[in-house]
């Protein structure tokens, strides 16, 4: 077992890249960018266990990190539950939501998973924008802050450790799956569902079981998008967009591989704050950047670079 | 209370109509290359668009239209040409986040060369509305669904008729052997990308009437479209008029009958409920993968 | 179509937060640029709102840089598009603060925009000039967070007036389920008892929706309504007047500040035809009396506006004019 | 010997072509059965019906006495019966010996929950399926790509792999569907010496094959 297994590597420098970037960059406005994408690459590590490795699309995955966001918004307020229970009782929620839509929309096939999904963003969307009295409607809420251990957590440093942390440890956990039973289980079912089925993986079982866990990964990154950010809207957490952004961290990143999906979030968080040079020409240049990464590199960011750098054929 | 259920059915098929004429779109371009190409909104946007500001700058409307077709009808060879032909061993991820990619880089071409208000053309036949029952009906509503019907009419001539439609469904079963049978793969894909883009821009300046128009206009219509498409049966033109119609049906009776601001979410709930009995579609065929 | 004019001086919160500001350009060196920052959402589903205001701003930047800027010093504008994303909203309002380390902020077209970055500013102690509708930006009163638009609650206010002297009591509310109608909506409900006025009936509509003869239906079928109250934003509004006037209904259509512009009329085909709506002096500019104090900076504006852009002035565009003298 | 699979009068028919009509036969334990017969015969037909892919119209099909119509194809991996491909089914983006692992699946108990945090029962176990598999990869003589992508694999080495996979399960009965189809003269022979390595250590062989040379030299029955 040579040591340097592509899971010691991602996680030795997730560390260094979370312990070194607050001496590296001071001002809060990085410190705000970088948390943003540990949140969106823990959502983003979650959806590449789901369409990565089990090969099962989803067009709607910020359905979760709403119920993640909102639970961390209304429970505090409305039902009385301080933040950090909120948290859990939020994926708490998304693993029931999941469980229950996952059964009839897993038996669906490409295209058609792709539309269910859609549907399940859109609907938990418009519960969010209609549902006023509980979610303060299309403008939003804002989110209290939690208490630990006596001191409220408010600054967007005390964030940035705590979602730096929060990612070091989805990577862990996603590598742990990706190389158990489990993990192999989804590769197969991947690449000839026939072939897994006849070996005896239980297809509906673990397609079942990879959709609730990256329902919560995203209802986590919900709900500490909403406690770092202090106000949510229903667009912002569980918008068609926030969901299109996920599915192109995940794929420009590169399917099936973790490290992949947290640059891939890297680059999709980082092209608006960059573009802004470009004013008006925005838009076109962000379609323009999102087409030439999938030509030039459909395997994904990460691993055409891993096999230029090494050099080998596959 | 007839009267009502009556104009309800009429603000369903008026809906429809548009989201059957967007879902049209579809059929071709997936047919030939399994790509659920959500710029198809943006087709229609671009059609309609060029022929506002076309009309605006002294063209008569008929002419401005037919340019608008063609400015769409490019964009579809664009695409094809210039982007999905390139991507050919990506995914079938890979192929849904180009073509976002490609609605958002037509989005902002159009926020560029038009500009980012509102536009509307006129209805063909005025705006006097039809009375059918004490419920009224916008001619245009009429317009858009002749369309639909010309469409698809032609389209299933297309498909089933002539040389190009056989060698589209061809292709579609098997490329390899398509290409081996001499079927020129490259052309007839690009066809199939200049008519589903046509097909896009005239519903876009058929519906922008009612619908009215502006640069980002382009994404909703995609959704509803690819939704319609899915819920009639992914690549049959019956099944895309069809998903059209119920889906129009199911927003325009639940908005009406029990709250208009669940509408959307009734239409997204009757896909999960037809997908969860037919897994291929109202209309599909099922495919059982051969082993 | 009937306007409502004479509408109250644009309203200011707390005169003493001018002075402040003012010192604070004096006490720089008179070379350095003032830096001033403006989030909007010049794309997105608020466009409709944001882009006069982004026109109006570097309008009145280049004018007042032409003219020598303050006090010898140039007027630097930071402008970032939030897209209508209260998160991208938060983040460019942070790189307002840190990186750009402007002096003052403008901007927060929608009220979820606003909500998101004010903590960004209320912690920095930057005034912040929102440009949102609702009355939470401002209520409770925060010390660096003000604003020009009129409340919703206002707009509520003019229409219920008019009504009240109409005589047209039991209303239906059709609104809009973004930010803008939802916010107007809920100022309205709040606000009907204090003029006696029953909401009898509700419906809603999306943003994008293409036909509300549904929605209209309803509201028909219910007798008793005497009025329509809409509030909503964008192209919606334009196709309930379209609808309205499709069925051909007779009940008096109230629509909101909203859709104040000539665009509304054309797009509504006709709908809007003695249809009315609140909206500031902006859009009345040449009918105001002789004597109205406004008169003269409304026309002025108007004039540049249209001289630069033209295209009819919007009242989203006067907001940002008042901030930004503000 | 006792009867481990029986077939009564199965039949299906898809959309009015009859591909199997009124198919019975019975095949004891520890023996090596082939069926023989033209293309399109229904040989192959018959496979997806016994490994549960197919549901018959008619006719039942009993393993051990149980009868097994209609049952998910992992239960009845689960129950001893593993079956190869006609055209090749491979994990193509898994290497070798996690194609071979994956046939462990069903031996592979560790919940979920220990899958998540990697807890030592899990590492044991990862362990072992690995151990399983180089054991079976050596058995077939494919101990030199154990590590190697799987689709960078020539086809011989893939159709033995593919017979690893399926004896990874532990079978009792295992359908091999034309194991040596487009292999030369010695990959042939490997396949041979191979089959009757399988059928000695007790596990029962139903072969599909149209090489009537193999087929003589090593069936026991042939139908």
């Amino acid at each position: 077992m040579k040591f340097l297994t592509p899971r010691i590597l991602t996680v030795a420098l997730l560390v260094i890249v979370v312990a070194l970037t607050p001496v590296v960059l001071q001002s809060n406005y990085y410190l705000r960018v970088m948390t943003l994408i540990y949140v969106f690459g823990l959502a983003a590590i979650g959806l590449n266990l789901l369409m990565g490795f089990a090969g099962q699309v989803s067009l709607g995955h910020a359905g979760f990190v709403g119920i993640g966001a909102y639970a961390v918004g209304i429970a505090p307020t409305h039902l009385g539950i301080p933040g950090l229970y909120a948290i859990v009782l939020g994926a708490g929620v998304s693993a029931a939501v999941a469980a229950i839509i996952g059964k009839p929309i897993l038996k669906l096939r490409g295209h058609y998973l792709a539309v269910a999904t859609l549907g399940f963003g859109f609907l938990v969307a418009l519960l969010l924008t209609n549902e006023a009295s509980w979610t303060g409607g299309p403008d939003g809420m804002s989110v209290p802050r939690p208490v630990i251990f006596g001191t409220r957590i408010r600054t967007v440093e005390q964030w940035y450790w705590i979602t730096g942390g929060v990612l070091i440890l989805g990577t862990i956990i996603a590598y742990n799956i990706a190389s158990s039973s489990t993990g192999r289980a989804l590769r197969a079912i991947h690449d000839s569902e026939i072939a897994a089925h006849t070996v005896g993986v239980d297809i509906a079982k673990q397609k079942f079981k990879v959709f609730v866990i990256s329902a919560v990964y995203a209802s986590l990154a919900g709900s500490l998008l909403a406690l770092s950010n202090g106000h949510i809207t229903p667009d912002s957490t569980a918008g068609f967009l926030r969901s299109v952004e996920l599915l192109t961290m995940v794929v420009l990143g590169g399917l099936g591989s973790i490290a992949s999906s947290i640059l891939g979030t890297a680059v999709v968080v980082l092209l608006p704050q960059v573009l802004t040079v470009f004013h008006e020409y925005e838009h076109l240049v962000l379609g323009l950047v999102m087409m030439l990464c999938i030509i030039l590199m459909p395997a994904g960011v990460v691993p055409t670079i891993l096999r230029r750098i090494k050099g080998r054929a596959t | 209370m007839l009267s009502d259920l009556v104009q309800y059915a009429a603000s369903g098929v008026t809906v429809g109509a548009i989201y059957a004429l967007i879902a049209l779109g579809f059929t071709l371009i997936y047919n030939s290359t399994h790509v659920a190409n959500f710029a198809q909104g943006d087709f229609a946007m671009l059609g309609a668009m060029t022929t506002v500001f076309v009309a605006a700058a002294g063209v008569p409307v008929v002419a401005a239209g037919i340019l608008g077709i063609l400015a769409a009808a490019c964009a579809g060879l664009l695409l094809y040409r210039a982007a999905i032909s390139f991507a050919k061993n990506s995914s079938v991820l890979g192929l849904i986040v180009l073509t976002i990619g490609a609605a958002i880089f037509l989005k902002g071409v159009a926020q560029i060369v038009f500009d980012k208000r509102f536009h509307s053309l006129p209805a063909w036949f005025g705006t006097e509305p039809i009375k059918v029952l004490d419920a009224t009906i916008q001619p245009q509503s009429f317009v858009v669904l002749a369309g639909a019907a010309v469409i698809v009419f032609a389209l299933v001539v297309f498909t089933k008729k002539t040389l190009i439609g056989k060698g589209i469904l061809a292709i579609s079963q098997n490329q390899l052997a398509a290409t081996l049978v001499g079927i020129n793969v490259t052309t007839i894909v690009t066809l199939a990308f200049v008519i589903s883009a046509a097909i896009g821009g005239t519903a876009g300046i058929l519906a922008t009437p009612i619908t009215l128009t502006s640069y980002d206009a382009g994404t909703l219509l995609s959704l509803k479209g690819f939704a319609a498409a899915m819920l009639g049966g992914m690549g049959s033109p019956m099944g895309a008029v069809i998903g059209g119609l119920v889906l129009g049906l199911v927003e325009a009776f639940g908005g009406g009958l029990i709250s208009s601001a669940y509408k959307d979410a009734f239409a997204f709930l009757a896909i999960l409920v037809v997908l969860a009995l037919r897994p291929q579609g109202l209309v599909g065929s099922f495919v059982r993968e051969r082993v | 179509m009937k306007k409502l004019s004479g509408h109250p001086e644009p309203h200011n919160v707390g005169a003493a937060s001018m002075t402040a500001a003012a010192s604070l350009f004096t006490a720089a060196s008179a070379q350095e640029p003032i830096k001033i920052g403006a989030v909007l959402s010049v794309t997105g589903p608020a466009s409709f709102l944001a882009r006069p205001q982004k026109r109006t701003i570097e309008m009145m930047v280049e004018q007042i840089n032409a003219s020598g800027g303050i006090n010898g010093r140039k007027i630097e504008l930071f402008l970032y598009d939030d897209g209508g994303d209260a998160n991208s909203a938060r983040t460019f309002a942070s790189r307002l603060i840190d990186q750009d380390k402007v002096v003052a902020m403008i901007g927060g077209s929608t009220t979820g925009t606003t909500m998101s970055v004010l903590p960004v500013f209320e912690e920095a102690e930057v005034p912040f000039m929102s440009m949102a509708g609702a009355l939470q930006v401002v209520k409770p009163v925060k010390k660096w967070v003000f604003k020009t638009p009129h409340t919703d609650t206002m707009a509520c206010e003019k229409i219920f007036t008019d009504l009240v002297s109409r005589k047209l009591l039991n209303i239906a509310l059709v609104s809009g389920t973004d930010g803008f109608g939802k916010s107007m909506r809920d100022q309205c409900v709040a606000v009907a008892p204090k003029y006696n006025i029953k909401i009898v009936h509700e419906e809603s509509f999306g943003p994008r929706d293409s036909d509300m003869t549904t929605q209209l239906t309803n509201v028909r079928r219910k007798s008793e309504v005497q009025a329509i109250v809409a509030p909503g934003i964008g192209q919606a509004p334009a196709i309930l007047a379209r609808n309205y006037k499709q069925m051909d209904l007779k009940t008096p259509m109230y629509v909101s500040h909203g859709v104040a512009s000539k665009e509304f009329i054309q797009l509504a085909e006709g709908g809007a035809e003695n249809a009315r709506l609140p909206v500031s002096a902006l859009l009345v500019g040449d009918k105001l009396a002789q004597n109205d104090p406004q008169r003269a900076p409304v026309l002025a504006y108007i004039k540049a506006y249209e001289a630069k852009h033209n295209q009819p002035v919007s009242g989203f565009g006067g907001f940002m004019h008042d901030g930004f003298i503000l | 010997m006792s009867t481990l699979l029986e077939i009564k009068n199965v039949s299906i028919s898809f959309g009015g072509v009859q591909a199997v009509r009124d198919v019975s036969l019975s095949i004891p334990e520890g023996v090596v059965f082939s069926i023989i017969g033209p293309n399109g015969a229904g040989k192959t037909t018959l496979f997806n019906i016994i490994s549960g892919l197919y549901v018959p119209q008619a006719g039942a099909v009993k393993l051990r006495g149980a009868d097994i119509v209609g049952k998910r194809p992992d239960l009845l991996a689960r129950n001893g019966l593993s079956r190869t491909f006609q055209n090749l089914q491979i994990f193509t983006q898994m290497s070798a010996i996690e194609n071979v692992m994956v046939g462990r699946h069903i031996h592979e108990r560790t919940s979920t929950v220990a899958q998540l945090f990697s807890l030592p029962n899990v590492l044991r176990e990862n362990r072992a399926s690995r151990a399983a598999a180089t054991k079976l990869l050596t058995y077939v003589g494919l101990e030199k790509y154990i590590d190697s992508m799987a689709s960078a694999m020539p086809y011989g080495a893939l159709k033995r792999l593919e017979i690893a996979r399926a004896l990874a399960t532990d079978p009792k009965i295992i359908l091999l569907d034309e194991p040596a189809a487009g292999c030369n003269a010695t990959e042939t022979a490997d396949v041979e010496q191979l089959i009757r390595r399988i059928a000695d250590t007790g596990v029962t062989v139903l072969l599909i094959e149209h090489d009537m040379k193999l087929i003589m030299r090593i069936s026991d029955r042939i139908l």
